[in-house]
């Protein structure tokens, strides 16, 4: 198992706990992308990627969290991330993907700022 | 100091071929006295290469195989990945930084590897296809390294 | 808590294969959270292993493969390699420790693999060949296995 | 370059510092062997092999070191080992090898114990 998924919900606002490797194939990408589209078409419209478990992501991985964003955009909801490790912020730097999504290291703001 | 083995291997086109290629980087740059940053470093790059070759390159075909190599020399760690594919020409690839690239959902392959390593070099390879060559200077020195 | 990869991969039947079986085995160790000796004696486990695979086994013979996986099942670490070799019956193996071979050059793979590791099963494979499966027991609690 | 070797003399004892691993394939194990057989072929009757820096040893490199030691006394000379890494002395007591060569862990001692 690459990437574990977890979904809960704190005032609206739903958190989905990532853990391990989103990377070309095995499946793992696939999960995110199936998650977030299944979030969306329960009526969800504000989506926070925990990634703070996340050891590493590829450019397939990074063009899962763009495709997340975008299919999120499109239908009105917001997708934003927390708390990034510092290989991911990294990555997040270099493809200039941070003017992208917004970012919070900490729960309780990230919640906030969707309101 | 580091000792370090020289490895080539001929691949499949399979995705489990970009978990090697990252997985023996790594584990000979480790040996041969990299840091942590710099071995994962290598070893996100690895996996940007063997991914292309995979995917891009030999459009994981059964009858083309993945050329991957590791060795040090003069100090400096050097991994080859070569695919059989069409190739293809590095400049024509869009920046992925540009604003009406960044929603893109691929394409910052390359930028990464060449953000990651210290030198990129992407090449047409005889008789066909592609060969990425990434290359690590030197591990810090021992103080630095540990 | 440790993630870990399954790989799979059909290799040459070259010394590199014996490298990269090490490489590829101990980075998914480390990575599923098992502590620096599980890991080495992982690694030298399999080492023997694919050794066996390609010098008795296939014989370097060109036209054949080594097949190699590893993955976590049930919190263990499962590693397979298998040939595509004659076969043999190691219960005809000679004991290695006994006074009368202790001298010989060779015949130590085998009593090093079972050493190393909590499980190793060697069965014919079909059609024809070897397989031999090497088992890590789950890592050790994170507080012991840091 | 998998494993180097340096020769010097003490007090009549060649002593090979070996680094690296020992290993099947690449040349090491026959860098090893070749060492020995020059070291008997220009006479040498003692020698002692230091693995001080040898990480890694697998049962192709032990079956180095038994050649060694058995070509060695097949000509009145002696092969002993100098420094052994906690790994590979597993491996020595794995094996039982430990009943065949004489390990040191001091140089003084080792070059000693030839007189
Ligand atoms: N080995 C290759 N063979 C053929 N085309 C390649 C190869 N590597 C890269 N390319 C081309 O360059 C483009 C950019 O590659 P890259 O920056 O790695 O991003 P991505 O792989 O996400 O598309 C690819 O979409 C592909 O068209
Ligand atoms: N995969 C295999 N295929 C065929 N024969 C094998 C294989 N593995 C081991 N053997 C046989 O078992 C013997 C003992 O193997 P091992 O204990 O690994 O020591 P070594 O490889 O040093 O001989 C080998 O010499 C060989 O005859």
């Amino acid at each position: 198992m690459s990437l574990s998924v977890d979904t809960r919900e704190v005032d609206g606002v739903v958190i989905v706990d990532l853990g391990g490797r989103i990377t070309l194939g095995d499946e793992s990408s696939g999960k995110l992308r199936k998650a977030v589209r299944d979030l969306l078409a329960q009526g969800n419209k504000k989506i926070l990627l925990n990634l703070g478990e996340v050891s590493y992501i590829d450019s397939s991985g990074l063009g899962e969290l763009v495709s997340s964003f975008s299919t999120a955009s499109s239908q009105g909801a917001s997708v934003k991330l927390l708390n990034l490790q510092k290989k991911v912020q990294d990555l997040l730097q270099i493809t200039k993907l941070y003017t992208v999504f917004e970012v919070s290291t900490n729960e309780a703001d990230a919640i906030l700022s969707f309101s | 100091m580091g000792e370090c083995r020289r490895l080539e291997l001929r691949l499949d086109s399979v995705i489990s071929t970009v978990d090697a290629a990252e997985l023996c980087a790594k584990g000979l740059a480790r040996e041969g006295g990299y840091g942590e940053e710099q071995v994962d470093r290598l070893g996100m790059a690895v996996r940007e290469a063997a991914a292309n070759a995979v995917t891009h390159g030999n459009a994981y075909s059964a009858e083309k195989s993945v050329h991957f190599s590791v060795e040090m020399n003069d100090g400096r760690l050097v991994v080859k990945v070569r695919d059989e594919g069409e190739g293809f020409d590095p400049g024509e690839v869009a920046d992925p930084t540009s604003v009406e690239n960044l929603l893109k959902a691929s394409g910052r392959g390359l930028l990464m590897m060449r953000a990651l390593v210290d030198e990129v070099d992407v090449r047409n390879a005889s008789p066909s296809g592609t060969e990425v060559v990434l290359v690590l200077h030197g591990p810090a020195t021992e103080e630095e390294g540990q």
